[in-house]
């Protein structure tokens, strides 16, 4: 609700949901810190402004309330860390689905743009060669010699992703840093060349959604936008179909 | 009011200012090279082959012996002072100033030396294969390089043009101590140094090549980033001693126990240099 | 500038130096470096800092790399343009096709090695002053707290800055020298190979060692201000900070802590649950001294006789701005929320509210406090006010916008301000209404420079204690003679002796024995 | 310090000629040790052990920390502590990536 309010962008993943929950619990633990203090704090005024109260009391308050208060904030702290941040982290960062049951692709970032790399029915990624790389292979796969790049289909600035069903991406750059970020799936992740780190997610909408470059990476960052497209099984299917009719 | 506790220590606290300044710059020091050192970590933790046997060793523990000596005859400076004996203390500090000369002299050599000195990373493994043989007959020897999947041989540059490249392996005995000390006095003496057979290599099978400067590789990166600020720290220090044992020691006459404890200041940071180098020796000559 | 558009490249100098100028030219000079010089001796009894030399070698270093940093906006290519967290390997090989040396980002990381040097040397000097030359009888437990906030956040300059000046050192090498400290191997910029490079280096260790720094830092734009604002409240409320030892014993936490949270600015960098799990720990933790001593701040109101000064009204304006701002913290301290709101104008939106609202208030509070004492003169009260409600207004205008557009999604440094995303298109009205709150807040800001630059010819005459304070700095002359105080100072009481019960006045300074 | 007239400093030269020959004979070990095969591992840390030692002899008489007061101490010891916090804590994270 607060969320809402706040403006918050529709989720669209299924993990999405704990962690909007998350931040939504948050929010009101912030908002109730913050009228209960400013409301302390505006009576504290109004009631020992000079006027109404000329002679301050050496002692102040006497009460312990502040301590409880205090405890109350750290344990609230404390639940919210080991019950929901260190689980929802844990599940994101460790449990990834199998690499039979999930897409799989490849998001590589470069100035200004990204080159997303599907496997190709035999759902191996050929090796990516820097020297190899051209403005027609900007991945430098060598299509000649290693089998597993033959039926690989690289596309660039727009991904597709089918509905319901685990996506493994693996972010990584060719030249600076970048941020792979799609706010409706509640998902980010560095793009940092000479690494490569896997995200997953399962999109729960069809539709399409922006990909954001969520790190400064040089003149053209504003503008470095991908679109993310998740189809229905069958139009995903399909648009892979004619992705590798082009790319042979 | 004047500012207090200059020379005399504050009761409470058992020091005089100075003192105090001169450590929290040392511990500012520590987190300085603390930084280049997990610079360090972080590129031998990153690498494939970290390279072992480049630098001479016997030349760096001499250096070393150098350092330590000079950390002594700062101690005995400042005891000299101490005991009041300004003429010890002027032979004292001479000689520690003589030392940072020699090690800043050692240390030029060894630089030089670097920079005469090549290395040459091969296109890929397979055509490094095609050369091992060659090399190897040649006394050299084919080496992983530090970025996974290379591989590189090190040596001195014959003669190049357009297409070939002729160079002379480092033999594989040439990192054993004795051929080290050989080497060194060779160049002492003015001898040319003995080099091997030279093998011939194709430009176009060289993926990269040059001499031992920073950029030849992480490892010649960090070792002269930590050599070259220990060294400017080596200077600063002969700087400020060469301050004390000139025109700074007129202080002694008016105020000598002031003096001393100025001494003791520099004498601090002289040790600290000393220690770095203790840490720097071992992680670069010999891991 | 075309047209008299702004470029994308110059509008990341302009994001890169203004977050570099604010943080290291502004905030820190001003509120460490320039109120700690005049007000630590003074608060702790000393003729002068322990060192006076070094403060001129520390003053000399400052001004060479703010000159350096300034100069870089002329030179071809303009300023530095990778923000000010300065990422390898963007700023390994910007601007290098310019000058190979004077070029902006080269000059940026000069200019921060004399920076750092400054603030090193600075940092000695306050420390060794506080520990030496307290007057007799400030004992540890009787000095202000914005003594130790100063002391505190000399220690973070002194630990925290060198990693970061090795660093500084290492990405200079990398693009004088050509080294890879910070740049792997393979990199494919721009269609153009970089194969004279040797790679073999490490994008995420510039970061590790620049947040080892970054987060500090904060701290040490934080804790003079907070310091400040103490005094000011004790003050004017007439009473005794409420709970003394812990805000002195959460400051200390702070410090510590802060050494060991850095990795939360690097939740998105591919950090396994080892590790996130023990940085979310420690930044939730560093949240507890924070709130505990910004409750004993507030609690100290209750049962005061409250002046609404100028420099009062500033204080005040601090707690529930700083805040939010704080309070904007904790989600983010939370790895899972940060990939939705890590580098979106949440982030923004967080850390203006601890720096504009919070920490440049408390400078402002800071200004119209110790005016009296350096100049003799009172500033203008009316203006004083009208600058406070006029700010706070604005301050908000500008500030708060940015939560609800980082909560839709739209994120920093795009220097359109989002119009090539869809998702930005319902709030980029928003950016009009910031702009303008932006401009009126600036005109806010005339009415200040003015009664700054006036009063201390025209403003009201000040005695050596208008305030009626019971710190040392009160104590003596105004002007301070040479040497701070006429005659040695001894303390007797602890800092906030004020309305103490059975003595004629409502304050006791901390020179004045007690009565037996 | 703890004799600070000279009577006492004279006392300690000898001293300080013990530990000079210590440092010689600790830095020969190194290089001695390095030449045997203990694994990386263990050839790291027993070079960093003897360094360890050796810095600390540098440390506690040549600077003589071993007689200075406590203020002091409690400095270095934290610098020294945030100097680990530093290289522990980032090679921990370099340590523990995302992986699947
Ligand atoms: C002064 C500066 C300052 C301060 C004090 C803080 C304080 C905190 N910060 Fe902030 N932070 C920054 C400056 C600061 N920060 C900056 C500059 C950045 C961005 C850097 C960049 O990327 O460019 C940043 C970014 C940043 C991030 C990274 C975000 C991202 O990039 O994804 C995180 C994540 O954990 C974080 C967390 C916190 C936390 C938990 C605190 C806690 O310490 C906060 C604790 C405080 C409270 C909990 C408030 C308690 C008080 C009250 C509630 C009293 C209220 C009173 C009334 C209402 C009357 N901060
Ligand atoms: C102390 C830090 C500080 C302060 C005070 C401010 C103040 C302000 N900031 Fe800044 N800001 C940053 C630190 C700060 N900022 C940082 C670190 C970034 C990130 C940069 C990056 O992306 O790399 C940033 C980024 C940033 C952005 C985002 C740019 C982008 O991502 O595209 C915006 C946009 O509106 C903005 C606006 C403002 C505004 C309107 C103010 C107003 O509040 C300004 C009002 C100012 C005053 C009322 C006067 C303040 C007085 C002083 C600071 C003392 C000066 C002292 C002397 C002259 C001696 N800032
Ligand atoms: Cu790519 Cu920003
Ligand atoms: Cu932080």
């Amino acid at each position: 609700m607060l969320n809402q309010w706040l403006g918050m962008s529709k989720n669209a993943s299924e993990h999405g949901a704990q962690i909007d929950n998350l931040l939504e619990f948050v929010h009101w633990f912030m908002l109730l810190l913050f009228i209960g203090w400013t409301a302390f704090f505006i009576c504290s005024v109004i009631r020992f402004r000079k006027k109404r109260n000329p002679k301050a009391n050496y002692h102040g308050v006497k009460t312990r309330l502040a301590t409880h208060l205090e405890v109350g904030v750290v344990i609230t702290e404390a639940v919210l860390l080991f019950g929901f941040a260190f689980p929802l982290w844990a599940k994101q960062a460790k449990k990834f689905p199998s690499t039979r049951d999930a897409v799989q692709v490849r998001a590589i970032g470069q100035q200004f743009g990204w080159n997303f790399h599907y496997p190709g029915p035999d759902n191996q990624f050929g090796k990516g060669d820097p020297d190899l790389v051209t403005a027609a292979n900007p991945l430098g796969l060598d299509y000649d010699n290693d089998p597993a790049a033959k039926d690989d289909i690289v596309n660039y600035n727009e991904m597709h992703l089918p509905l319901d069903k685990p996506a493994i991406v693996y972010i990584s750059s060719k030249d600076v840093i970048h941020n792979y970020d799609l706010p409706n799936m509640r998902i980010s992740q560095d793009a940092i060349p000479g690494t490569s780190v896997p995200v997953w997610f399962t999109p729960t909408r069809v539709g399409e959604f922006e990909i954001v470059c969520a790190q400064l990476c040089g003149q053209g960052h504003y503008n470095m936008k991908g679109l993310l497209v998740i189809d229905k099984a069958k139009d995903f299917e399909a648009w892979l179909k004619e992705k590798a009719a082009v790319t042979q | 009011m004047e500012i207090p506790y200059t020379v005399k220590a504050r009761p409470d606290t058992g020091l005089w200012n100075a003192k105090v300044g001169i450590w929290l710059f040392l511990a500012s020091e520590v987190m300085l090279f603390g930084g280049l050192f997990s610079a360090y970590i972080f590129l031998r933790l990153g690498s494939w082959h970290w390279p072992h046997g480049i630098l001479n060793i016997p030349i760096g523990l001499f250096n070393t012996f150098v350092l330590i000596t000079s950390s002594v005859t700062m101690v005995f400076a400042w005891a000299s002072l101490k005991m009041r004996n300004l003429h010890k203390f002027e032979c004292f500090l001479g000689i520690t100033i003589l030392c940072g000369f020699i090690f800043l002299g050692v240390k030029s050599y060894e630089y030089y030396e670097k920079f005469h000195h090549y290395g040459l990373i091969f296109k890929n493994e397979a055509v490094a294969n095609r050369y091992r043989a060659e090399v190897e007959a040649a006394g050299g020897q084919i080496k992983p390089s530090i970025i996974e999947g290379q591989f590189e041989v090190t040596g001195h540059i014959e003669e190049m043009d357009e297409e070939t490249m002729k160079f002379i392996p480092d033999s594989i005995h040439s990192s054993e101590p004795m051929v080290q000390i050989i080497s060194v006095l060779q160049a002492v003496t003015g001898k040319k140094t003995e080099h091997g057979e030279a093998v011939v290599f194709q430009q176009d099978d060289v993926y990269r090549w040059g001499p031992f400067v920073p950029h030849y590789s992480s490892y010649f990166a960090i070792y002269f980033t930590l050599t070259g600020l220990h060294a400017l720290h080596v200077i600063g220090g002969m700087i400020v001693m060469a301050y004390f044992w000139i025109p700074g020691r007129k202080l002694y006459h008016t105020d000598p126990e002031h003096f001393t404890n100025r001494v003791e200041v520099v004498g601090l940071f002289w040790h600290f240099v000393d220690l770095v180098w203790i840490f720097l020796f071992p992680v670069l000559y010999l891991l | 500038m075309p047209d008299g558009v702004m470029s994308p490249d110059l509008y990341n100098s302009f994001g890169a130096m203004h977050g570099t100028i604010m943080v290291f030219l502004g905030v820190v000079p001003l509120g460490f470096a320039a109120f700690g010089n005049y007000v630590v001796p003074l608060q702790v009894g000393a003729p002068d800092m322990a060192f006076p030399r070094i403060n001129m070698a520390s003053y000399h270093s400052f001004l060479w790399g703010g000159l350096v940093m300034l100069i870089s906006f002329f030179v071809p290519g303009g300023a530095a343009k990778s923000g000010w967290t300065s990422y390898s390997p963007l700023a390994s090989i910007a601007d290098t096709a310019y000058h190979p040396f004077w070029n902006g980002q080269t000059m940026w990381l000069l200019g921060m090695v004399l920076l750092i040097t400054s603030s090193l040397l600075g940092s000695v000097n306050f420390i060794a002053t506080i520990i030496q030359l307290r007057a007799k009888g400030m004992s540890w437990m009787r000095m202000p707290f914005f003594v130790w906030a100063q002391l505190v956040t000399a220690f973070l300059l002194l630990l925290a800055f060198p990693p970061l000046e090795a660093a500084g050192v290492m990405q200079l090498m990398d693009r004088v020298a050509g080294t890879s400290f910070f740049l792997p191997s393979g990199l494919v910029v721009n269609g153009q190979h970089f194969s004279a490079l040797s790679g073999g280096g490490s994008p995420l260790l510039w970061q590790h060692l620049f947040w080892f720094l970054g987060h500090p830092e904060v701290y040490v734009i934080l804790l003079p201000a907070l310091g400040m604002v103490c005094e000011i409240l004790a003050t004017n409320a007439r009473k005794p900070i409420w709970g003394y030892p812990s805000l002195v014993f959460s400051v200390i936490a702070i410090g510590f802590l802060s050494f060991i949270v850095w990795a939360h600015h690097m939740y998105m960098t591919g950090m396994g649950t080892k590790v996130s799990a023990f940085f979310q720990t420690t930044t939730v933790m560093i949240s507890v001294p924070s709130v505990i001593i910004l409750s004993c701040l507030l609690i100290s109101l209750w049962g005061g006789s409250i002046r609404f000064t100028v420099p009062m009204l500033f204080a005040l304006g601090f707690l529930p701005m700083f805040g939010i701002g704080g309070l904007t913290g904790i989600p983010l301290a939370f790895s899972a929320l940060g990939s939705y709101l890590h580098d979106s104008y949440y982030v923004i939106g967080h850390f203006h509210y601890v720096v504009a609202p919070g920490v440049v208030f408390g400078l402002f509070a800071g200004v119209y406090h110790w005016y009296p004492k350096i100049t003799g003169r009172f500033m203008n009260e009316f203006w004083g006010k009208v600058h406070f409600w006029a700010t706070l207004v604005c301050m908000n205008g500008v500030f708060f916008p940015m939560f609800l557009q980082g909560m839709a999604g739209m994120h920093r440094r795009w220097y359109d301000g989002g119009a090539a995303y869809e998702l930005s298109k319902p709030l980029l009205h928003w950016n009009e209404f910031m702009s303008i709150s932006a401009w009126i807040m600036g005109l806010a800001q005339i009415p200040f420079i003015i009664n700054f630059f006036t009063s201390f010819r025209i403003g009201k005459k000040a005695s050596d204690n208008p305030w009626e304070s019971t710190t040392l700095e009160w104590q003596t002359p105004t002007p301070p003679p040479h040497g701070n105080f006429a005659i040695e100072p001894v303390v007797y009481r602890g800092p906030y002796e004020y309305s103490v019960p059975g003595e004629s006045k409502d304050f006791s300074p901390q020179n004045e024995p007690v009565k037996e | 310090m703890a004799g600070d007239d000279a009577v006492a400093i004279k006392s300690h030269l000898k001293f300080y000629v013990g530990i000079f020959a210590a440092l010689l004979v600790l830095t020969v070990i190194t290089v001695v040790v390095s030449y045997i095969h203990l694994g990386t591992a263990g050839n790291i840390t027993l070079a960093l052990v003897i360094a360890t030692l050796k810095a600390s002899l540098v440390a506690a008489f040549f600077m003589h920390l071993s007689s200075e007061k406590t203020t002091i101490y409690r400095l270095m010891i934290s610098a020294l502590f945030f100097f680990l916090v530093l290289v522990f804590l980032s090679i921990f994270a370099f340590l523990d990536p995302i992986r699947n």
